[in-house]
């Protein structure tokens, strides 16, 4: 069997042209993905080779989890629910209902990957659009600390670089490709013009372009430890300003380095200052499948994109007093479940310390690091294989992610639905 | 006088928002025991954690290490909160008047978004010492904010008016996107300092590296630094009297903003 | 780097990415955390080879991993996001919650008589 | 089942104005039975039906950009949650289980959103999804759309009608919206439409020929709303030849516009800026194929988003705040920026006044309808404040002492005397919209009608009343009572299905072959999935 235009869930670029092969409840072949994307389809379409739901490590019925899972939250003053980048807006929205039946905190990848991209958006806005906008206009197409070759693969084929698109006809020909990183990647060999720069300077460079696209005076002595001139970032400035449509992808290389948050501002102020003369935009590269799609789910319901808290029975918002590797790090939680997502293999080992010392739930397509060290695990069906759901591109574009193999284990929705129902009824 | 002595320690974040003078002005020791405090999700009474003496004073005193213990006098109008031990996060956050003195460590956001009042903080400061909060529009707006030791990232941010005075160091981009306001760091002054100010001041008594969109006017003995000098000295900073009489270097910007701050730095010779 | 000091950098790679989907135990994921990418010449002034092992020890803790030579400038270290390149990064996240995961020193020792297996 | 005994009905659409008079609702609907159930003693109070807000910003990808652009709007604007309901914030944009919450509380019962991009009407529903109580649509952004405009170009009348009906079923849209027609397009490469006949570059066509052909195409398609239409240039001075231009290219063709006040300035762009209300309400009195919404400006903080890109730049400028464009591909754009509006400001002054000499200028009440473009304007939590404006002259000329004298008198606002009266505002605020919007069973109470009935205990001071009715239900179950919610409950999603020729089909796949990022196959929103209470309403031919 054959299902064309299947969405490809790993990440953010939710690529939705590929052509699946199904022979006996198996992708044998997922055309048109990406070494990640092909992975991903393969691994997670394997038969099930575990239990569906553990408590202590020993098998049991998925109610009896549910149970477990329901008594160890509802005990907790202080729980933190966390990760949610890998499920359907569907599962997240019960997540967000559960945090708040729970009065816990709430906090997704986001916190480690683009928060800081957040918190810069509500200091200064973004100007941005949608993918689709890239293909058919961009003709400057700038990547800041981002390794797109090898985070999303098909990013500059389908949208950004090599695409044709209305003013776009000549695809590659059309368009002027800049790349920014500290070091050389196998993305480096797509751009026109490479800048390496010293790690954790990018703020010092990005506020020397502004200066330079405002015609403002620029002190070389503060360029001297970014590794680059004044004429090379002139030249920038000017490619910058002389383009038709220019957009910047923000990688984790700004969002992760010193700086942060203000680096992200910078870049924004840097493409709010560009549309004086020109159309320009920012689009953060979102890294998981639907990482984007949480901070959505979690703005409607709460009004804000990560790191919130419901102990006094409404939202509250604070990154850096409700965020996963705060709440960890200064011992505050008291019990974890982590949804689709695998902190204990990717915070900071201090953070993950707290995990080993609290009540550890966790639900996943697989087992991780997280699951391993958890006393309730559930297994989930994985979104767009073995679930169906919604999940939002990097660009904020909604798309439903067909189930295209039998279900073999519950679905993050499920899960969580009956896991906020018993909770409910707990608390009652 | 009130005292409020730590009996248990939290074994989660307490938030003690009304832990405020001019909350307890009008009550009675028992009254102010059963304030409601939020121990993780749960509210409990002020007096499961703490001993209270006195009532009906807006001159309080806490004791204790109350690192755990969030909001302690955030939004107060009036009195006084003496805390001897550390206090946690939003210490007199939005405070409009009265006065807070800490003999320990501050937790994040101390005096953020004030619009009013002193905060004298002996030990260190965290970050976001007199900042904003996400997506406001300023910081502190009003007020005074003295620390005897280190502060973290972001102290001053977005800041409108007031002063704020730091004995020790402070972390990356004080006073970054400053509207108005002075900032003064006895300590070295981190990286980015000033970015975005549109107006305002910022002293320095170590030479920071500076911003490409800071530039050099000249050296001079700005007048008013010295009468900022002086009402420190009244709160009690030690001042060396070539503070007061020496010549500073002074640099304007931020240029990529309106590019009237300053950032005054100490000239040795 | 007379004092072995680096500017360590956390990112994503091929394999790791490929990893995820394939579960933590994958050789091939195992083998993507464990690595550390230097400069040629940084190597060369270590006196390490392709495979060695190496002590990485940064302000918030220590880990071992296996170096490989990278397209990188000089000073510069390079590893996969993952539970190795994890001991090294800091919780601290200054009140942003995004902890200290890229661009922070780590001092490098090579690990006497231990080497890694090349694969080729 | 429920009886509401003795109450003073107001029902214009069958034409009771104030009659005392027993209603009973059956299986949700209003019906003339008395089958008992509960009673609800009514005398002395006032019934309407529920209120219908036929244009609002309250779903979607630019609502909920604004809502995370804005941490400092919602601070300390909580409510908790409770057994029966959701926790949310406030602010000018509240969250999802926030708004459905305020609106039930008002004695709304159904709320259409004004601007919704095809690409993103998934996104809408799933929003629309967590908003409790009310009933809900949305209006689909046809003005920019560039298969819309090549077709326009081609002189392909008929391939414009096909797509947008498939568009409408793609997206389960309920009418077809404008939004600075070209302009948008043009704003992609830094430019603006400025009149009717600027030429939308690469399409070769005008603004003009968007807003005739896409009117021609809803009377067409016999939408049960006709084309609503957001007109070029908004707020900008001298804007009123502009909108009386869109209103004469309809040629007597049924047209919605939109926050009418936003678009009825003369004077010139940094220069002056007045009222052009009088002149232009004329015009609407006398051409009946016309209706507007007001678009209320209220003094204080809010925040404007709009599908118009190139206002939001404007606006930017203007305030200097923190600033959102999103440009959406072949579709849309979109802006969004925070904005004070300021009593003594002249212009904003000048604004409020002109919203209510629209109000009070327009002789048909089912022509006008009372709106603040939430949040654009002002939140909708403000309706009944402008309800006391327009009902309390005294209240009216009090308010206007506080604002810029001389903006205000060059207004006709000192001069109006009239006060609407209790029917007036419920043609207003419910049975007018409900009319305009095609909605045969909202708006009004007669037999067969939604059991949608607010009642209100009188007050002298209108804006009390109308803040917080003494019950409000919906559907026939009682879910407000004393200003607390007493149910849980979730409304349908109202959408149209024209029927098109499917041959139109492999040409949009094209076209998305060419010019989009999604496939054509993952495009459209699966009713079953995304439309949990859905209820098509039929076009009539």
């Amino acid at each position: 069997m054959q299902i064309e235009a299947a969405i490809c869930a790993f990440c953010g670029c939710l690529c939705d042209d590929i052509v699946l092969t199904i022979e006996s409840d198996r992708i044998v072949q997922a055309k048109n993905a990406c070494a990640l994307g092909k992975a991903w389809y393969t691994a997670h379409s394997r038969p099930p080779d575990l239990p569906a739901a553990r408590v202590d490590g020993k098998s049991v019925e998925v109610e009896e989890a549910i149970e477990a899972a329901a008594i160890l939250l509802t005990k907790a003053r202080y729980p933190i629910l966390y990760g949610l980048s890998s499920t359907s807006c569907e599962a997240q929205r019960h997540a967000v209902a559960l945090a708040e039946a729970l009065g816990g905190c709430i906090d997704c990848c986001t916190s480690v990957c683009h928060g800081p991209s957040g918190m810069a958006v509500q200091g200064f806005g973004e100007p941005t659009c949608t993918l689709g906008e890239v293909k058919n206009r961009a003709d400057l197409v700038i990547y800041w600390g981002s390794n797109p070759a090898e985070s999303h693969p098909r990013h500059m084929s389908r949208y950004a670089v090599t695409s044709k698109g209305r003013l776009t006809p000549n695809g590659r020909k059309n368009r002027t490709v800049v790349l920014v990183d500290v070091r050389s990647t196998p993305s480096s060999r797509f751009a026109d013009l490479l800048l390496t720069v010293r790690p954790g300077i990018d703020f010092e460079i990005l506020w020397a372009l502004r200066a330079l696209v405002l015609g403002r005076k620029v002190e070389p002595a503060g360029l001297a430890e970014t590794g680059i001139t004044l004429a090379q970032l002139t030249h920038l400035a000017e490619l910058m300003k002389n383009c038709r449509y220019g957009v910047l992808f923000a990688g984790q290389g700004l969002t992760q380095s010193a700086g942060n948050q203000m680096n992200l501002s910078a870049a924004i102020l840097l493409v709010r200052d560009l549309n004086q003369f020109t159309k320009f935009a920012i689009i953060p590269m979102r890294g998981h499948g639907n990482v984007t799609g949480v901070d959505q789910v979690l703005t409607w319901q709460t009004g804000y994109p990560f790191g919130v808290n419901f102990s006094r029975g409404y939202p509250r918002f604070n990154p850096g007093e409700f965020t996963m590797v705060d709440v960890l790090r200064r011992k505050e939680a008291d019990a974890v479940l982590s949804v689709a997502s695998d902190p204990a293999a990717s915070l900071p080992a201090e953070a993950v310390q707290r995990l080993t010392e609290v009540p550890l739930i966790a639900i996943d397509t697989h087992e991780s690091e997280t699951t391993r060290l958890a006393r309730v695990s559930f297994m989930a069906s994985t979104v767009g294989i073995r679930a169906s759901g919604t999940a939002y591109r990097m660009d904020n574009v909604p798309l439903f992610l067909k189930q295209a193999l039998t279900s073999i284990y519950p679905s993050d929705e499920e899960i969580l639905g009956r896991l906020l129902e018993r909770v409910r009824e707990l608390k009652a | 006088m009130i005292r409020l002595a730590l009996k248990t320690r939290p074994d989660l974040p307490l938030e003690a928002d009304t832990i405020r003078p001019d909350y307890f002005a009008q009550k009675t020791e028992a009254e102010i025991a059963k304030l409601p405090v939020l121990h993780g999700n749960q509210f409990c009474a002020l007096g499961d954690f703490f001993n209270v003496r006195g009532g009906a004073s807006d001159q309080l005193v806490l004791e204790g290490d109350l690192a755990q213990v969030k909001r302690i006098g955030t939004g107060m109008e009036y009195g006084q909160i003496t805390i001897h031990g550390n206090a946690g996060m939003h210490l007199g956050a939005g405070m409009r008047a009265g006065e807070i003195v800490v003999f320990g460590d501050a937790g994040d956001w101390a005096g953020a978004e004030m619009c009013g009042g002193k905060i004298h903080i002996h030990g260190n400061a965290g970050h976001g010492l007199g900042g904003a909060y996400r997506g406001s529009r300023h910081g502190m707006n009003r007020g005074m904010i003295l620390v005897e030791g280190n502060a973290g990232n972001e102290t001053g941010s977005l800041m409108r008016r007031g002063l704020v005075a730091v004995r020790g160091d402070v972390g990356e981009f004080a006073g970054a996107f400053v509207i108005a306001g002075t900032l003064i760091v006895f300590g070295s002054l981190g990286r980015r300092a000033g970015a975005g100010m549109k107006r305002g001041t910022i002293v320095a008594y170590q030479q920071p590296e500076l911003l490409p969109t800071f530039t050099f006017d000249c050296v001079y003995q700005p007048l008013y630094l010295r009468l900022i000098l002086q009402t420190l000295q009244l709160e009690g900073f030690s001042i060396e009297e070539e503070w007061r009489t020496g010549a500073y270097r002074r640099y304007s910007g931020d240029l990529n903003a309106l590019g009237k701050g300053e950032i005054f730095v100490y000239d040795q010779h | 780097m007379a004092d072995n000091t680096f500017t360590l950098i956390t990112g994503r790679s091929g394999a790791q990415g490929t990893g995820i989907s394939w579960g933590k135990e994958g050789e091939g994921y195992r083998e993507a955390v464990q690595l550390v990418e230097l400069n040629p010449a940084d190597m060369e002034c270590l006196g390490l080879q392709e495979g060695d092992a190496v002590r990485l020890i940064s302000r918030y803790g220590a880990t071992e991993a296996l170096c490989r030579p990278g397209n990188l400038p000089t000073g510069l270290a390079f590893m996969a996001f993952g539970p190795v390149a994890n001991q090294l990064t800091g919780a601290e996240t200054r009140a942003s919650g995004m902890p200290d995961t890229r661009g922070f020193e780590v001092r490098l020792e090579p690990v006497l008589n231990r080497r890694g297996v090349d694969k080729r | 089942m429920i009886r509401i005994l003795n109450g003073e009905v107001y029902d214009p659409i069958n034409g009771i104005a104030g009659e005392v008079r027993n209603l009973y609702i059956c299986d949700g609907r209003i019906s003339s039975q008395d089958a008992g159930g509960r009673t609800i003693d009514a005398a002395g109070m006032v019934v309407m039906p529920g209120g219908v807000d036929m244009h609002c910003h309250i779903a979607g990808p630019k609502v909920n950009t604004a809502r995370k652009l804005r941490p400092e709007d919602h601070r300390a604007h909580e409510i908790a949650k409770t057994p029966l309901s959701r926790s949310g914030t406030f602010g000018s944009v509240p969250t999802t289980f926030a708004t459905g919450y305020r609106y039930a509380m008002m004695g709304y019962t159904t709320a259409f959103d004004a601007a919704i991009p095809p690409l993103a009407a998934r996104h809408a529903h799933e929003e629309l999804n967590d908003t409790p109580v009310i009933d809900k649509g949305f209006f689909l952004l046809m003005g920019n759309n560039e298969f819309i405009m090549e077709r326009i170009a081609a002189g392909e009348k008929e391939e414009v009608r096909h797509f947008a009906a498939w568009l409408l079923q793609a997206a389960k849209g309920y009418a077809i919206k404008l939004v600075n027609p070209g302009g948008v397009e043009l704003w992609k490469s830094r430019s603006n439409a400025h009149t009717l006949d600027d030429e939308v570059t690469g399409f070769q066509i005008t603004p003009r020929q968007i807003i005739q052909s896409l009117a021609e195409v809803s009377e067409e398609l016999s939408l049960p709303h006709p084309v609503h239409i957001h007109c070029n240039n908004l707020g900008i001075a001298g804007n009123w030849e502009t909108t009386l231009e869109t209103m004469k290219a309809l040629e007597g063709r049924r047209g919605h516009l939109t926050h009418i006040q936003f678009h009825s300035y003369g004077g010139n762009p940094g220069e002056s800026f007045s009222s052009k209300a009088a002149e232009m309400a004329e015009y609407v009195n006398a051409h009946p194929n016309l209706s507007v919404d007001v678009g209320q400006v209220m003094f204080g903080d809010t925040t404007s988003l709009t599908g118009d890109g190139p206002l939001g730049y404007m606006l930017h400028q203007v305030t200097g705040c923190k600033w959102v464009n999103v440009d959406i591909e072949n579709e849309a754009g979109c802006g969004i920026t925070p904005i004070e509006y300021k009593e003594k400001n002249s212009i904003h002054a000048t604004q409020w006044a002109i919203g209510l000499e629209w109000f009070l200028l327009v002789q048909d009440p089912w022509r006008v309808v009372l709106t603040t473009d939430h949040p654009n304007g002002a939140s909708f939590t403000l309706y009944p404040r402008i309800i006391r404006l327009l009902m309390d002259r005294e209240y009216r000329k009090e308010m206007m002492r506080n604002v810029n004298q001389k903006a205000l008198a060059q207004t006709t606002l000192p001069d109006l005397e009239r006060e609407y009266t209790l029917n007036e505002i419920a043609i207003i605020t419910r049975a007018g919209p409900a009319r305009l919007l095609g909605l045969q069973d909202k708006g009004h109470l007669g037999v067969g009608a939604c059991g949608d009935v607010t009642i209100y205990e009188k007050n002298a001071d209108w804006e009390k009343m109308f803040a917080a009715p003494r019950y409000v239900i919906k559907d026939g179950q009682v879910l407000i009572e004393d200003g607390h919610l007493r149910g849980e409950t979730y409304g349908r999603t109202f959408y149209v299905s024209p029927a098109y020729d499917p041959a139109i089909e492999g040409k949009i796949r094209k076209f998305f072959d060419d010019y989009y990022t999604v496939r054509y196959e993952n495009y459209p929103v699966q009713l079953e999935h995304y439309l949990p209470r859905p209820e098509a309403i039929p076009c009539r031919v």
